[in-house]
Parts: C-alpha cells; structure tokens; sequence
C-alpha cells in the first residue's frame, strides 16, 4: 500500500526524519490560510498516488497567499494519471544548498534491504542513474542485524558529504531505516533530500510504501489508506480479496493463481485479443468468492465476453461452476461465457454449467480454444454494435 | 532417484489440525506419503488421520525421526514455525503459508542460510516425486512418473501444465514448486543444479514469471553449468507494469524483470522459451 | 542500577504486562486514602531496595483503610537491612488460583540472555530450585534473532500450564522480553506470577536492574535512581566514577583496577587486617579523582589507616602522589599513610610524597610489607585508642 | 613464536585520532609493533604519529594491508567499529574500549563467532609479545622476553605480576589480556589451548576473578588437556557478595563464581594457586 506524500512525511517525522513544515487544505480558501499564516512562500502539491507531479502541473511555487489559493483551486480541477486531486499538501519553501537522493527498498536478489544513494537528487534521478551507473552508491543492509553506522558513513563519503555533517547523516539515516523496518515498509524514497543553507537535512519529498501482508500489524497505517480515489468495484474487490487490475481491452478474465492469471491474458494477446483486467481468485476460492469476482467484472461496461480458465487444484471447479451460475443469475447477464475448467471436480462443473440454461455458455477443454472463441465473440459484437 | 524428497522421507506437517493443514495431509496420506507427525502447539496428544500430533518440533523428531517439515500455519506464527524446524534439525523446510510479511522473510531466509538448513517457499506448492511423495498442495491425480524435471514459480500454472505433460506422456521425475513472493527460500538455480544432478531427470521444465532476477541468474546458470535440455516459460509478457517500486525499484534492478528480457536471457542460454503456456508439451514432443 | 517494585511494574506495564492496581504513599494518611478508593483490601509494601521484603516485615496485607494507614506508619520508621523505608506501594489484592516465577537474565557463560521459569513461584523459589534442580526451565535467547514464540510454547507446556494459556502466555512473555531488550535490562525478574481465579497473568511482584553501561541512552531510567537512601559520600563517588563499597573494617585502600583492588583486600585479609572498603580508581586517573577518592576515604570515621597500592600503567603514579598530598592538606588528615607505588613514574611520586611533610606517611616497596605495616599501624591505633 | 599476533602483524588502530588512541599509538610505536594505518571516520588523509588515517577500515586494508585492529573508540560507536573491522575481513580484534553496554556486546559476540573473526575484550588492556609488538595498552616498560605465558582478566594486577616476574628473570612469552567483563570475546580456555600449543611457552600464569564460570571452564580443560605447568591467582575471595541479580543469577549460575570455588577446581586440576598474588613469583621459581 502507497502512502501519500504527507503521511510519509508524518510517519518519517515520528522517526526523527527532518521535514519542512506543511499542511493538508481541501479547498482553495483553507490553502489561503495556511499559505497566509506561513508568510507566502509556500509549495502547493497535489496529493495524489502517481509519479512524476512536477511534470504533470502537480507541483508550483506560490508566492503570496493569493498564488496559493489559485494553484490550489487549478490544481483541484485537474487529475494526475488519471487520479483526481483531492487535496494539496501546503508546504514552507524551503532554502536548499543541495539535494541528494536516498531510499531503502527490498532487493529480491539478495534477499536484503539495500541502501540506495546518489549525490544528485531531483526528478531526473532516474536516468542520471542508468547514464552513470558508478554514481549510484548502495549498501547491502544484513536484516538482522540491522544498519550500521559505519556502513552509513562509508555512503557519507562516497557521496562527498561534508566531513562535520557524517555523524548527522548517519543520525538521519538511522532514523530512516527504524522507519522503514517499523512501518514493515518495501520503500522509502526521499527525493530530494536536501541540505540547507543552514547545514541541515531535510526530506523535501518522500514516499512511502507498505508491505500489504504486515498491514494487519499496522493498523494506524492500514487506517492511512485513501479509499477517495477508489471506485467501488476497486474497493470491493479488495474487500473480498480479490487481485483485481484493470485493463484496456474488452476479454474479461476470471483465472485462479496469479501466474495462470497472467499467462492467460498472455494467451489472449498471443492470439491478437486483449484482456479487459487481471483477477486472481487466489487459492481455494470458495463460491460465494468467485460469485464476486464474476459480478465485478460483469459489471464493467467494458467487457464483451468473460474467459473463465480455472485449473482446480485446491480449488474446486464445482465451487467455481457455483459462483459464476449465482452471479449470472443475479446480474441477469447475457456477456457470452467462454468456460475453461480442469482439474478438481471438473466433470462436475461442467454439468452444473450445461444446466444452469445461463444464455450463451461454451465449454472448452484447452485454453487455446477458449480464448479463440472468445476473440471470437468479441468480434461479433464489434460487428453487431 | 529424485531430488530433495523421496518414499522414505519422513514427513513432519507444521499446523496439521487447521483446516489446511488437516485436509492436505489426508490428501498427502492418499498419496503414500510418508507422514510420521504433525505439531501444533497446544494441541499435542490429538491424532489426525491416524498420525500423532506433538506440541513441538522438537518432540516430534525425538518420537518419529521427522527430517522433513511443511508447514500450513497461518502468517502471523508460520515464521516462528520456520525458526522452530530449523533449530531443531529439520534440513529441509517447505512453507506453504501465503502472506508472510516480507522483511520476516528476509530474516529467515537469512537465518536458515547460516544454519544450513534448505527452506521451499514460502507461498508455494511444495514438491511432488510421481510415484514416491507428495509433500505440500501440488494435486497428485495428474501427475505420472517420468523423466522431465519441472521448477515453478506459479502454482495453477504448474499443475496445467503438467496436467498437459501427463496427457501426452510426458510423466516427470520430481515438481518443485519454488513459490512467487520476492523473497525466495530456493531459487531456479539451486533446482536446475539438482536436476541437472539427478540420473532420472533428462529434461527440465522451468515455469517463471515477470519480476526478480531469478530467471535471468537461471539462464547464467544453464548457459555455464547445464547440459539437460530445458524448456521454459515465462508469464506476465502482456501484463501492464505494475506499481513500480520509485526509483530504487528501477535503479535497482536497473532494467531487469520485464518478460522480454527474460525471455531473451533464456533463449540465449539455448533453452526453448514457449509464447504460450500450451506449446510447452509441442516442444518437448518435437525435441524427442 | 537496580529499580524499586513500583518502578519495575511501571515499566513492565508499559510493555503491556500486567500488573496490579498500585500507588505510591509517602506518609500513612496517603496510604489511608488510597486504600479507601480501592475498597479497604490492600497490601502495604515496602519500596526498598533489598530482597526478602516479606520475611522483614516489609510486606503486609490489610483488611481496611485503618489497617493500611497502620501498617504504613510501622514501616515508614522502620528499615531492611539498614535501608531506611521512605515509601510504600498500596495495592489491589488478587484472586490468585496460582503462582509462577518467570525472569529472563543475561547468562556469563553463553553469552545469551536465558529464560528461567518454575512452577512454583514465590519466596522460597531459591531453596527449592537447588533442591529439584529438574524442576527449573531455561531457555536460552539468540541476542540477535531474539526471544521466539515456539520457545515459549515449549516452556509453558513444561510448565503445565493449561492449554487455552499458552498463547496468552507467549504473548506475555514477548512484553517482558521487549521491555527487558528495550530496558537495556541485565535482569527482569517477576516473582510471583500470578494466574488470578478469571485466568489472567500478573505480575504480583517484579523486579528490574539496568545495566549501567547502557543508561547513557536511557534518560527516563536514569531518572529513577533513588538516592533518597544513599548517604553524600556513595553519591559524591558515584559521580566521580569510582567504584566504591563500604565494608566493615578499619584499613582504607586506594587501588587502581577492580582485580588489584581485590587482590589488595585478598593480602590484608591474609595478613590477619580488615579493608574498611573496596575502591578501585579506575584506568589513568588524575590527579583530582585521586583527591575525591582520597577525601572519601578520609572522611570514612572507620579509617585508621590509609593503604594505597596503585601499578601505574595508563596511571601516572606522580598523579596519584598530587592528589593525595592535596586531599591531606585539604582535610589536615592525620591518618597514616602506607604508600606502594610501582610503573610509571612511581620514582617521581615517591620523591613528591616524601617532599610533601605529611603528619605520618610511610612508602614501601611491596604490597606485602605496605599490608603488613598497615596492620601495624591499626594495632597501634587499636591500642592507643 | 607467539601466540595470536608477532613482529609481522600488520596493526590498525580504530580510534586512533582520539586522545587515548593517539597516545597508545606512540606508546605501541615506541615498542616498534608494527602499525600501518589508523580509522576514524570523517577524520580520512590526516596522520597520526606519521601512520595515515582512512575514512573506513576497508580502505585502511587496501591501503596497508592491515590484519589485526586494536579499538580505542569510545563506548557509544565500539561496537559499530567491531561489527566493521569484522565484516572488513579482520580476523582479530582487539577492543580496549571499556562501557560498551551488555546487550550489545552479546550480540557482536554471537555474529562475530558466526563469521570467524576472534574478538579480545572488550574492556581489556590487550596482547604484548616481548620483544615483537605491543598491541593494547599493556606498558611494556615492564616486560621480559621468556617462557612464561600469561592470560589475565585484570589489567592493573596483571601488570604488577608481570613487573614481579620480570624482576625476578622470570620472562613472558605472550600476555593476553582477556578483560574483566560479563561477556568477553575469548576465554581463558581459548587462551590456554594456544599456549599449550605454542613452542615457546613452558608455563602459564592465570589471573582470574570472582564472577562467571571461566575460570572453571579453565581448569575443566587444564585436567584434560594440559600438559604444561599452570600457575593461578583468583581475585576476590574476601570480597563480599556484590549486588546479587536477583534469584535468576542465583539459580543460573548454581552456586558458581565465588573465590573458593574456583580455587577448589583450579587445585584439583592440579594447578598452583597463589593465596596471595606476591607468591606467584616464588611457586614458579620452586617449581623450577
């Protein structure tokens, strides 16, 4: 789970990560205020899960109070990546000597934390980084015993640091790391981290990033969650625990396991299809389960057909035959049905589905057909619309 | 022969009276697995599908000479399980929990590497020799004995696929399922080295995905090291990118973990790479 | 440093271990009114640092308010061995159905922390642990991955604790162990550990020592430091670093390095004298710390004689003969002074305390002839006096 | 020969810019051991006694080729500065800083045996190899080439023994000091199997205290495995009871760590114990 760029801010400040002084306004009269009681001089950003705000109009300058109430009320209009913007962080500016870039983040390679550094921060970061690979410092972190400081330092200098500012930095990226391990997060990025004119750090923007599967031991995290942005299909699926993405083709999918999932929408494109969205059912689904997960995607105007192609291991086709009749009964639906079941209690579920008298069904033995009928279909309502 | 486990394996089952863990043994069981013990803690003296059930791992092994574990304890105590068989002995570890939290991963993983002993997954199907054991989730009903070594990082996936082999078949020496999470107990490279080791596999099958590096460090290793033809598959070559992890993610990993490139570091290294999962069984049947 | 039961179960209970309801009296009416508002039924304990408070009348259960304040005026003037008593903890009286001892201590020979349990708790704990030595549970903690859950399972179940407690039991031994990593604890030891008749653990007694190497970094503990029982000269050592013990003989010595100080004590006793204390001056004191440590001899009514036995390696021993000689002059002090001085510039010094005309002073080449001069000059005393 | 470290060794002194390390740098310098380079962080390019200074112990090893540190850093970064010289690849490491809090101390201990670097100390004076280096703060003003080894908890009642024997030509052929502390990173029994090895040593003196189980642990392994004579004093026996840690340290260490005891083990294992420190001198030279 990704947190805002504010609530980065205040969970890194609980760990004793400098960050300049700023507040949330909802309206363009509350960003006056705020701007007006920090003398004027203020950053306006959308708060809003995508990258790249700079570029995106997501970041101005404000000079006087005025300035911050119209950037806000523009910026409160607009959307980012598509994502509407809620509210706008307005933050003191702040006199910057340097920037740097940091972050800590899982590397899967090594199984390990590992540091990450360069001397020049910014937007550009990224491909500064893959210009000059030698520019970017790391440090493998051991997960149990944790950073060292002399690890810390060794950065300090490879960055060229200032000498008297080595101990600070290792303070500030101590703090950093209890933030990282203590929030269970898989990121934190600081970009820029800046060094003031008075020698001070100072995170200038973060990010945050929490590992789903340690939200339960996070409940004040979990509750940072911003569910504004979400349409209710999005929030219902994640409530059924559902791994749902959306797509821009028009096949929906209905698969168990996340690399079936993946491999059937690789087969729909191989045959010149595209998938309307991703959805895993997980392991074991019962029923009630894939009955959500059918109405979800059913519900998309987007999609023309569902391809459903189980392999029942855990799961059980019959459980799955079950859901899909249930939802395409509630839902009264005609999207034409392309079903691919095999493995546990398959033969049942294909009996279950010839009688469920659902409008147009199609049973499959392999993949490769399903998905030729479903491109298939798709082609005939292009036509027929 | 087969690789890690084999008939005579005796088999532990961590959590084996939760619901998971109770029907899975009755399905091992089925199997002829050799199941020796469960463990629960606060539950030992029961008995499930006639084995003993002990409060510890420790017990277990003084009582029925386990030395092998798999676990199906929810995530919040599957880690403590984990550190539990370790200490006590166990060498080899297969967890099938799903949703560990990752940076405890990392600690285990790390931990288990010290001590030298072997962990599968987590979040995995755990591995089956046709013929001999089934020791995790993999559905034994459609496997045959064999010849063809199959690694997966994907569970469903595997099972279709093998479900095809056997159809044609193409029965297979031992299935080890690896798992998909980021942090890996056993990646392709310690399999294939088995496989490649193993006097009754002479063709490998490796299921991977879209994410991590192990494949690209899979293609190094068969480039170097592999003299068994290996056909492969990767999923996810369609899959928009998904939330990338900033710009340490892409730093990091600097390029890697797209399909493509995988892809490419396989063929390189001379395996056959299907377009899609089906054409495996093609493959193989054209290489013979 | 060592914290009072109160203290300790403050702290334990901020780690979410449960303790009783308590509050602190300083005067028998305090004790009345609290034991009012928790209905009469209280226990009246001594917060003392000393061990076998119930066996010293340090611990007493009353019926009423009258009863409480009673209790607390006795024990308010009374002490445990020879500590006076300057507040009692007033607290709830539980239900208990049984009792345990739980502590967790840093082992020497492993170089681990070690879990130690029994099933019997209370004050004979000790006694009964030799007798049955069976009967004691250890486990030992990796310091690095810490304190696991399957270990304390193991250990309720060899405890026979009923099953449905186990896992409330794991859940409480990992606050204990949290409070005493985060404590910097060398000790945590709860002693009893109440199961109440509802099932629930409590820590009916608790005590905590914090090693003093690591208090720099713990403010809030430091603070807890009692010295309302420490007399000025415990504290003025204290604050000058020197590691000083009081013991009942009439010999003063002054040594540097804690093995030379006891090896200094080791020759009086085997001389036939008594050491009136312990003081060890640490590595490379000067001259002013020589001084403090001198005058606290001094000023001890005990001293007859003043032993100093120093091997100056990082000490100078010129340091140790200015310190002396000022803290004679600052005091007039005319108690004899058997000096043995050897390494570093012990030639030096020697020539400065002959130079210095002090009343009665007396230099020696080995320990053995200082001890026994020492002894000669206290039999002297002995007989004068 | 020696034990631990001789003439070659190639030391680096961590702290070496501070006053303490400073000073024990010209002191050791004086002894002409062999020191080739200091660390102190921030403190990179500058020279102490004519030695240069790096930024990091990796670094300083480039550089000189540095095989044994010796720690001057004060208690709050010591431990980081062990933890750094061992994951530089040194092998040994000597750490005279005194305060390092408990906690820490057992968990570097545990991780450096994990990786195979030996630690001496903390909280000790260090090693001297008379005639070869001084490593520590041992003053070699008082030391005599010879045959007898010595090991020591205690610093300032190790060195009077050692000014003692050397005054009486009775020489040292390496002096350890292992540190008083709770926790130490090499025992006594450690010690005593290199000297028992070491072709120049004929003798061994012991210095041990009240507190812990080493000296215990000493004399277990002089009965079993000591060929060579061992001459012992242990501080303590008149010192009261300190500060008792509770029942735990009481049940814990049954009955173990007082004068007597050891006394007991020691002479039963066949070693001469010194009632008073001052007759250690005169046990060897009858003995001789």
């Amino acid at each position: 789970m990704r947190l805002h760029e504010y609530q980065s801010k205040q969970r890194l400040a609980e760990f004793g990560v400098p960050v300049p002084h700023g507040e949330i306004a909802h309206t363009p009269k509350e960003a006056f205020y705020i701007a007006n009681r920090q003398g004027g001089h203020v950053f306006i950003k959308a708060q809003v899960l995508a990258g790249e705000r700079a570029r995106s109009e997501g970041i101005k300058q404000a000079h006087t109070p005025e300035e911050a109430e119209y950037y806000t009320s523009v910026m409160l209009k607009n959307n980012i990546q598509g994502l509407p913007i809620h509210k706008v962080l307005v933050e003191t500016t702040v006199n910057i000597a340097e920037e740097l870039y940091i972050a800590i983040v899982n590397d899967r390679s090594s199984g390990q934390p590992v540091l990450v550094a360069t001397a020049t921060g910014g937007m550009h970061v990224e491909e500064s980084a893959f210009a000059d690979p030698d520019q970017v410092i790391k440090a493998y972190i051991n997960p149990i015993i944790g950073l060292r400081s002399y690890q810390v330092m060794r950065i300090a200098s490879e960055l060229n640091l200032p000498r008297d500012l080595w101990r600070k930095f290792d303070t500030l990226v101590q703090a950093i790391y209890r933030c990282y391990v203590q929030s269970d997060a898989t990121l934190v990025e600081i970009n820029p981290l800046a060094i003031t004119k008075t020698q001070q750090f100072m995170a200038l923007d973060a990010k945050l990033i929490i590992d789903d599967n340690a939200l339960f031991r996070h409940a004040d995290l979990a509750a940072m969650r911003d569910t504004s942005t979400e349409d209710e299909t999005m929030i219902r699926a994640r409530n059924a625990k559902l791994s749902y993405i959306r797509l821009d083709g028009n096949i929906g999918c209905l698969v168990n396991g996340a690399g079936l999932a993946m491999a059937t929408m690789d087969a729909i494109h191989f045959y010149g299809g595209k998938p309307a969205n991703f959805l895993d059912i997980g392991g074991g689904a019962i029923a009630e389960k894939i009955q959500t997960a059918t109405e979800i995607i059913l519900s998309e105007p987007s999609v023309a057909v569902l391809l459903v192609n189980i392999f029942g291991g855990m799961t059980r086709c019959d459980e799955v035959a079950q859901g899909i009749i249930t939802a395409y009964r509630n839902l009264k639906s005609a999207v034409p049905l392309i079903v691919r079941l095999q493995g546990t209690k398959s033969n049942e579920a294909c009996e279950m589905l010839n009688q469920a008298n659902l409008l147009r069904i199609c049973t499959m033995n392999t993949l490769s057909q399903a998905v030729i009928q479903a491109i298939h279909e798709v082609q005939n309502v292009d036509f027929s619309s | 022969m087969s690789i890690l486990v084999h008939k005579l394996t005796r088999v532990l089952v961590q959590g084996i009276t939760g619901r998971e863990g109770r029907f899975h043994t009755g399905q091992m069981l089925e199997y002829n697995t050799n199941i020796v013990a469960g463990v629960t803690p606060g539950r030992g003296g029961e008995w499930v599908h006639g084995k003993p059930v002990f409060d510890n791992v420790e017990s277990a092994i003084e009582a029925t000479g386990a030395d092998v574990s798999v676990i199906f304890v929810p995530p919040s105590y599957a880690v403590d399980a984990i550190y539990e068989a370790a200490d006590a002995g166990i060498k080899l570890i297969i967890c099938i929990t799903e949703g560990i939290p990752v940076f405890e991963m990392m600690q285990v993983r790390y931990y288990l590497k010290q001590i030298g002993s072997r962990l599968i997954g987590s979040n995995c199907p755990g591995i089956l020799v046709p013929g001999q054991c089934s020791i995790g989730i993999i559905p034994w009903q459609i496997v045959q004995k064999g010849k063809i070594g199959v690694v997966s990082k994907s569970g469903a996936l595997c099972y279709d696929v093998v479900n095809a082999l056997s159809a044609h078949g193409l029965g297979q020496s031992t299935i080890v399922g690896i798992g998909g999470d980021p942090i890996l107990g056993t990646n392709f490279v310690d399999v294939l080295e088995m496989f490649e080791n193993d006097a009754d596999t002479d063709h490998v099958v490796l299921l991977g995905e879209i994410g991590g590096s192990e494949e690209i460090e899979a293609a190094a290793y068969i480039k170097h090291y592999m003299t068994k033809p290996v056909t492969a598959f990767i999923a996810g070559k369609s899959a928009p990118q998904g939330t990338r992890m900033g710009h340490a993610g892409a730093i990091i990993e600097g390029g890697r973990g797209t399909a493509q490139e995988k892809i490419e570091a396989l063929s390189d290294a001379g395996v056959r790479v299907a377009d899609h999962y089906e054409q495996i069984v093609d493959i193989i049947r054209e290489s013979k």
